[in-house]
């Protein structure tokens, strides 16, 4: 398998606090990885590193052996990685078709041929005027808009959400709002998903389903993935890999037995034995 | 209780007339109000004294432009499509009269300005006239004033960028003050400024004797607080927009010694008989002195009211033809002659705060 | 320009800018705890001013005494605003709030027209004679304005030292109350969460309230020295000072109490300065102050002393 | 299950509505008087300011309060391309009329598409350093470009005429230009939200960090939205002027107050509603000039009460606050007055009596 | 202790709580477990007064405190411990635990202290530090100490775990069970049905907006739809 996307040698500072030190590892192309480690041990920073919410103090990313670290996070979606929030972020006050529709936006604002001007190094993306002047005036565009409702309707359809299309996105209750999200995610066409918690807030028999959920996601829609989760039944039931981090700093890496094995691990993060919490 | 009865009577007789209605455009709020408030005084007493005329009772409908020239161009048309006016009174500033003026110009209907004195008021114009001197002769007088009179040769001119009346008395004062051998420089300000102190600071840096500041009220009895405050004792100078009680209210100490080219003074040498009978009237209603601006306004009442006469009837058009030819009309600032442009050609008094009081100084009467 | 003339201008810069410090204080106060742009600040500041001035001039009221009830009436005026008016509208969207508090400041600029009338009145008569003449035109007649402080030649009026002073002791009570008794920590705990903040046992609409008359009794304070230093007062007197000392607020950083008085003095510098050195420039004095906030927003976003709002992912 | 009406079915109803609103528009200007008929256009006019800060504030969740800016931009411009000659040199006694101005003559439609695209240029030259600011200071910085153009205008005598403004601007607009701009701005801003571009600026207006990670960039959308609004601002600055006939600089015509009453209609109306920003355009419209009767003398049983200054503005603003405390969304909210809307309306008004 | 009747809650057009009856008594770990969406969350906020409830009634202690002010409630003893911990950011670590304190003017405040300082060490370490500036974890306790800080006699915790470390589930269970050994009644809520069924006496099961099965958790862990719905086996 190769490397879709590599850290190399990251870190991130805010002001003294060192949130990621010296970050350096990679996502190979297809598995399900997870990122795991204690409350504030720099997670979701690395994601917000590698989607371009921050630039990193030091280090590069490189996505398909391209140095996207200077890229905006408009740019890394259009690029291919698409993300899930830690606290959801969907577009509220908008229907849930629309929420997965705006996700296809990017596709009608820019032209095809402006996706290599990135690959090149040159970021020039954006709203292409003639698109603009195409769909204010519906001259040729009704049809793209119809596919664009189509094929959000089709992923709606399969994770679910095709009953609720109509709702507000802001009325659902909170673990359809994950989905969403998830869903969203995918219609921007990503070969890389990030998914921040996505059990977050989930009882066990949902977070039973969707470990099944998201092995079927990267099946159907070819996608790669890489996941924080404190739900340890999810890390160890879906990841292939797994990384832990505390203090910023990657401290182990394995196959989810290692991990549960690992006396770094454990002191840390996972504490005597992890099943046992409920007992 | 007597008022009221009064009132009441009178209201029952206007019942039962026709009457001729004229819309008294005015400031009521705003900036400039206390000049809408003077004119709208000397108008009430003009009212009270001659309610009709022929045989018809004039009907007076006020409308408020609060100190805007927006809602001045707003008010003249509302007065004429709403109000159905066959005349108007107003408006008090030069910049709002422009305004109003077009309006009434467009819609033929005769408009007499009690105090606006900048030429464009009423040049190129057929409907709109006035009752008091212009700018180009009232600038001259200040700067013969300012030159002869108190010997200054450097003034510095505190111009109110946002009112045509001050840019034009600016520029009249400086020709005239020029030709006389002097030198001016401009300090600039906007109405509703409240600190003037580094204009000032400036101006005494420049060397300036005199200020003379054709603005406004408001913002003269500022000006003049801050530069003594910061040690300017040279004389200051304006025109008729320091013509209000509140000059002094606001500016106490510091306007003393100011002084100011106006319409009107009690003082002044009173000419007509309507002089007296307007100062008689004014001073038992309002147990004051009148300002400038109430005779001014007592008279564009009367003007109209002997224009109607004159025209016989409600016309509009009649009504500002005879507005236009109105010749040695005897009004409470003095004798009355309006031109073909729709200007008066009237003397200038030159008034001067001492103590707290407006003291009399001379009329200049033009050349 | 000379030392002379630059001196005197700095003096006059720091006198302006003393009064916008003080002005924005309350300002940034109700911004930092509320999110809510008060734009009836300035409304409640010209309030304040008429309560003194009808106090002294029909009450019959000694103006020490006068101006103490007029600064609680201002609070109260202010604690009334927000129950009849924010109150009802804590949850709605921050631009109704915002629209809201237009519509507030309109109402009081009309209701000053009806009630006081749209005529200008004069603030000079308030205080006895010779302190009238010594805070207003920093002098008395006879010694011919001699009351001045005049160091080198330089003149201070004598108002601004009472507004520096004034200004400092109200940073210091403000600072005091925030940071030390219990309902200035019950104020920051307001800001950040106010549903959580009712949870801790605190009666929420009364810190607000609190917050409200604070800001408004400094709006006051803030008034009665704008209107002695500017001795005139109409009903729109509080729109172009409160407009100013909300730039000012944001020039420091709003919701940042020193960044108000930072703000405050360079806002007052600048605009004097640009004038002193430009003299043909004074028309663009109001353009010269909002060119440099814009100027200072696009350097640091969040002002002078600001804090950066993180938005975390 | 809500009912909908067929695409055919809505394009005739708003057809229908649009030759309506026209027969009435011509009964209007027939029977009215011109004072009506002034307030008539009035209502167009404040309905394209409404409609473009609504499409800036409202959907593309931009907090501008620079609106007049925009406007006075565009009343400025078109109002010196259709003055005469003549009329420009006898206006401007400060300074002389600045070149092109002194030589040209538009007629009233191509000045004022030029005075829209000159607002539009300076909303991008505007929104480019303000668009990277957010929430309050984006507001305080708009506020304060707004104030600049205001503050050039009164400067600039060569080209504004300082403060004096210009004066005896031909009266060019009336009912069908007003409200033929009023149509063309609602069908292209309607237009826009409608699709996927809309979709978008909403999408920022609810959250930008989200939008930006689903590929928006949300720097070029905020500065579409914001340079169409200013584009129509521009337009409605154009009818405006040649509505009031005289423009000058002040805070009360073209200031910070013209901004701020935009604002109410729009908030009153429902901010993020195209229909919301025209009915609070309406109503603020109607409102203002229908409570005129209290500042004028009243006669109740032949007595006389004078009218009371300032008594207009009071009770205005009294029942502006009210609406906002009971309605603090505005009247329609978010959501449009659309033919499906009126119509499930209809439907469940009768499914209710059935109860 | 608290004794829940007909309780309704609509949050405009959504019917949040469709009646659901509920009854705490004193001295007890009671658990409430649900799915997402449930109701849950908006039955604590019903009982402390941060939304309103359309119908039934709510008594603590024999008092009918329904729809009262948050900040009455509070003060007749009842504390929450937010969804989502919704500490101060901007407040030091003390200030936190002294909002919690807010309305007690006895003189054990500084006792009491010490008391949450016992049960978790690690918040002295960090008493001066903005508790913007805590980790996940650290909040999370604080949020807890802050609640007991005003001497609750019920403790209302709305998913305490949510977004923790294993690590620190486990300790936090632990002090729940600590805090109730010491006198203070509970009322939980909890994802990890498992978990939050060990630690209880009595366990309600919600589900959108209604009660479907209660009884003793003892009982609760055997019953096979329980089992299967909620405890993932
Ligand atoms: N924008 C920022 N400014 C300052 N500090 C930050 C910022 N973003 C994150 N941090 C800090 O960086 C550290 C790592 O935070 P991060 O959110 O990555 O943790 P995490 O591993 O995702 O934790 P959790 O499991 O609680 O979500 C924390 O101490 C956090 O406060
Ligand atoms: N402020 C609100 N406005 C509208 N609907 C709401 C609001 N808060 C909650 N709801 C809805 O009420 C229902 C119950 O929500 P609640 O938060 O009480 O569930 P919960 O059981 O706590 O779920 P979770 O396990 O996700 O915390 C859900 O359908 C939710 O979408
Ligand atoms: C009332 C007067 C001061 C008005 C002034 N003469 C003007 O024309 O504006
Ligand atoms: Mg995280
Ligand atoms: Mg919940």
């Amino acid at each position: 398998m190769n490397e879709i996307l590599k850290l190399d040698h990251v870190t991130m500072q805010f002001g003294g606090l060192i949130a990621v030190n010296d970050f350096d590892n990679c996502v190979k192309e297809g598995e399900i990885l997870g990122l795991i480690g204690p409350n504030g041990a720099g997670k979701t920073t690395v994601f917000n590193v590698i989607t371009g919410v921050y630039y990193p103090t030091k280090g590069k990313v490189l996505f398909d052996g391209l140095d996207i670290t200077p890229l905006k996070p408009h740019h890394i979606t259009h690029i291919g990685i698409s993300r899930t929030f830690q606290n959801i972020r969907l577009f509220q006050d908008m229907t849930v078709l629309e929420n997965v529709m705006v996700a296809q936006h990017h596709e009608i604002a820019t032209k095809d041929a402006e996706k290599y001007l990135v690959k090149l190094g040159k970021n020039k993306y954006g709203a292409n005027s003639l698109w603009f002047w195409k769909s204010v005036l519906k001259l040729g565009y009704i049809s793209r808009e119809r596919e664009m409702m189509d094929k959000a309707l089709n992923i709606l359809d399969k994770l679910g959400l095709k009953k609720l299309a109509y709702e507000k996105a802001g009325s659902l209750p909170y673990g359809e709002q994950r989905l969403l999200e998830i869903a969203r995610a995918l219609a921007t066409d990503a070969k890389l998903l990030l998914l921040d918690e996505p059990a977050a807030g989930m009882n066990p028999s949902e977070s039973q389903q969707l470990v099944q959920l998201i092995k079927w996601i990267r099946d159907e829609f070819q996608v790669t993935i890489f996941l924080i989760e404190h739900d340890m039944k999810v890390v160890m039931g879906l990841c292939e890999r797994i990384l832990v981090m505390d203090y910023g700093v990657l401290i182990a890496e394995g196959t989810p037995d290692e991990i549960q094995k690992n006396e770094k691990v454990i002191e840390a993060y996972l504490g005597e034995e992890w099943s046992n919490v409920a007992e | 209780m007597k008022k009221f009865l009064v009132v009441f009577v009178i209201l029952l007789s206007v019942l039962s007339l026709a009457t001729i209605k004229i819309g008294v455009v005015l400031p009521m709020t705003g900036g400039i109000a206390a000049f809408g408030r003077m004119v709208w005084e000397g108008v009430e007493v003009a009212h009270e004294l001659f309610p009709d005329v022929n045989g018809e009772t004039i009907e007076l409908t006020i409308f408020d432009n609060r100190s805007d020239k927006i809602e001045a161009a707003n008010a003249v048309r509302r007065a004429i499509d709403v109000g159905n006016v066959s005349a108007i009174l107003g408006e008090v500033a030069s910049s709002y009269s422009l305004a109003g003026g077009a309006v009434a110009e467009e819609k033929k209907t005769p408009m007499v300005t009690p105090s606006s004195t900048n030429p464009l008021v009423t040049s190129g114009k057929k409907y709109v006239s006035r009752v008091c001197f212009i700018d180009p002769f009232q600038g001259w007088a200040a700067a013969v004033l300012a030159f002869e009179n108190l010997g200054v040769r450097n003034v510095a001119i505190f111009m109110d960028v946002e009112q045509d009346y001050a840019v034009g008395l600016a520029n009249f004062f400086m020709q005239t003050f020029q030709e006389l051998g002097g030198q001016v420089f401009f300090e600039y300000y906007k109405s509703g400024d409240q600190d003037f102190t580094a204009q000032i600071s400036d101006a005494m840096l420049t060397g300036a004797e005199a200020l003379f500041i054709p603005g406004y009220y408001q913002e003269i009895a500022l000006i003049a607080i801050q530069a003594r405050q910061l040690g300017f004792f040279g004389p200051l100078i304006t025109g008729d927009g320091a013509d209000a009680p509140e000059t002094i209210s606001i500016g106490g100490d510091a306007v003393n010694g100011l002084y100011f080219t106006t319409h009107y003074h009690p003082d002044s040498p009173a000419v007509t008989e309507n002089a007296k009978l307007f100062l008689e009237r004014y001073t038992e209603k309002f147990n004051k002195i009148p300002a400038a601006l109430s005779a001014l306004g007592f008279d564009a009442y009367m003007v109209i009211r002997d224009a109607i006469m004159r025209a016989g009837s409600a016309d509009r058009e009649a009504i500002a033809q005879a507005i236009r030819s109105t010749t040695n009309f005897p009004g409470a600032t003095g004798i009355i002659n309006i031109d073909n442009e729709g200007n008066a050609v009237k003397s200038v008094a030159i008034v001067k705060i001492e103590d707290g009081q407006f003291k009399y100084e001379t009329t200049i009467n033009p050349r | 320009m000379n030392l002379y003339t630059f001196l005197q201008n700095l003096i006059n810069g720091l006198s302006l800018g003393s009064l916008y410090a003080l002005i924005a204080i309350g300002y940034t106060m109700v911004y930092g705890i509320l999110r809510l742009i008060n734009f009836a600040h300035g409304d409640v500041f010209m309030m304040a001013v008429y309560f003194a001035f009808f106090l002294v001039t029909l009450g019959k009221v000694p103006w020490l005494i006068s101006f103490v009830i007029a600064i609680l009436a201002a609070a109260l005026l202010g604690f009334t605003i927000d129950r009849v008016a924010y109150k009802p509208i804590r949850n709605a969207p921050r631009i109704s709030a915002l629209i809201t508090a237009i519509g507030v400041s309109f109402f009081l600029e009309s209701f000053a027209v009806v009630v006081f009338s749209g005529i200008p009145r004069s603030f000079r008569n308030i205080y006895p004679k010779f302190l009238n003449n010594m805070l207003i035109l920093g002098g008395h007649e006879e010694v011919k304005y001699g009351r001045n402080v005049i160091v080198g030649g330089l003149r201070i009026p004598i108002v601004s030292f009472v507004i520096l002073a004034v200004t400092a002791i109200a940073l210091v009570i403000l600072w005091w109350i925030i940071y030390k008794t219990k309902i200035g920590m019950a104020m920051r705990a307001v800001s950040v969460d106010i549903p959580t903040t009712s949870l801790m046992g605190v009666n929420v609409d009364r810190v607000i309230g609190f917050t409200f008359a604070l800001g408004s009794a400094l709006a006051a304070i803030g008034g009665l020295l704008w209107a002695t230093r500017y001795p005139q007062l109409w009903p729109y007197m509080g729109f172009m000072p409160g407009l100013k000392a909300f730039i000012a607020a944001v020039f420091g950083g709003i919701g940042s109490i020193q960044g108000a008085v930072v703000g405050g003095f360079l806002l007052g510098l600048t605009e004097i300065m640009l004038v002193g050195f430009f003299p043909k420039m004074a028309g663009y004095r109001d353009a010269f102050a909002f060119l440099i906030l814009i100027l200072i927003l696009s350097i640091k976003p969040e002002g002078l002393l600001g804090k950066r709002s993180v938005v975390k992912v | 299950m809500a009912m909908k009406l067929s695409n055919r079915t809505n394009l005739i109803l708003t057809i229908a509505l649009v030759f309506f609103v026209w027969l009435l528009l011509f009964f209007a200007e027939g029977r009215m008087n011109t004072y009506m008929v002034r307030i008539v256009s009035l209502i167009g006019i404040y309905g394209i300011m409404a409609v473009s800060l609504t499409l800036i504030n409202g959907i593309t969740g931009i907090f501008s309060l620079g609106h007049s800016g925009f406007i006075a931009l565009g009343a400025y411009t078109s109002a010196l391309l259709t003055m005469s000659i003549h009329q420009k040199e006898i206006t401007f006694i400060l300074d002389k009329v600045a070149w092109p101005f002194n030589s040209v003559q538009l007629s009233f439609l191509p000045a004022t598409i030029i005075g829209g695209i000159v607002a539009a240029v300076f909303s991008f030259l505007i929104g480019w350093p303000s668009l990277r600011l957010s929430g309050d200071y984006l507001a305080i910085a708009t506020l304060g470009f707004s104030e600049i153009i205001r503050i050039l205008a009164l400067n600039l005598r060569s080209i504004t005429n300082g403060a004096l403004g210009l004066k005896g601007i031909p009266q060019y607009t009336n009912v069908w230009w007003s409200w033929s701009w009023l149509l063309i701005t609602v069908i292209f801003i309607g237009s826009l939200v409608n699709s996927s571009f809309g979709r978008a600026l909403k999408a920022i207006r609810e959250d930008r960090v989200a939008a930006a990670s689903m590929g928006i960039n949300v720097f070029k959308h905020q500065l579409l939205g914001f340079v169409i609004g200013g584009f129509f601002a521009g337009i409605s600055g154009s009818l405006y002027a040649h509505w009031l006939t005289t423009i000058d600089p002040r805070t009360t015509s073209i200031g910070v107050m013209l901004t701020f009453n935009v604002l109410i209609m729009i908030v009153i109306g429902g901010l993020g509603s195209i229909s919301g920003a025209i009915i609070g355009a309406g109503l603020f419209a109607v409102l203002t000039e229908w409570l005129r009767f209290l500042e004028e003398p009243m006669k109740i049983f032949s007595f006389e009460f004078s009218g009371i200054a300032g008594l207009r503005m009071l009770v205005f603003s009294a029942i502006f606050v009210i609406v906002m405390i009971f309605w603090p969304r505005g009247i329609m909210g978010r959501k449009e007055l659309t033919w499906n809307a009126i119509y499930s309306w209809f439907r469940r008004g009768k499914g209710e009596s059935y109860e | 202790m608290l004794k829940i009747e007909g309780l309704k809650v609509n949050y405009g057009a959504i019917k949040a709580i469709k009646g659901i009856d509920l009854q705490v008594p004193e001295g007890k770990i009671v658990t409430m477990i649900g799915a997402n969406g449930a109701g849950k969350t908006t039955t604590l906020s019903a009982i402390s007064g941060l939304v309103r409830s359309s119908e039934g009634k709510i008594f603590f202690q024999g008092k009918d405190i329904t729809n009262l002010n948050p900040h009455l409630i509070n003060k007749m003893g009842i504390s929450l411990v937010p969804e989502g911990r919704r500490v101060f950011a901007n407040l030091t670590v003390r200030e936190n635990l002294m909002m919690g304190a807010y309305n007690r003017k006895d003189s054990e405040v500084e006792k009491d202290l010490e008391w949450v300082f016992e049960l978790f060490p690690r918040l002295k370490e960090r008493i001066n530090q903005l508790a913007s500036t805590l980790s996940g974890g650290e909040q999370q306790m604080l949020a807890v100490s802050r609640a007991l800080m005003s001497r609750p006699k019920l403790m209302m915790m709305d998913e305490p775990s949510l977004g923790l470390a294993p690590l620190l589930v486990k300790e936090v269970f632990s002090v729940i069970r600590k805090i109730n050994s010491e006198g203070t009644t509970i009322l939980l809520i909890e994802q990890d049905a498992a978990v939050a069924l060990k630690t209880s006496h009595y366990g309600y099961v919600l589900e959108t907006g209604t009660i479907t099965i209660h009884g003793p958790s003892e009982e609760l862990i055997k019953n096979d739809e329980v089992r299967k719905a909620y405890l993932g086996l």
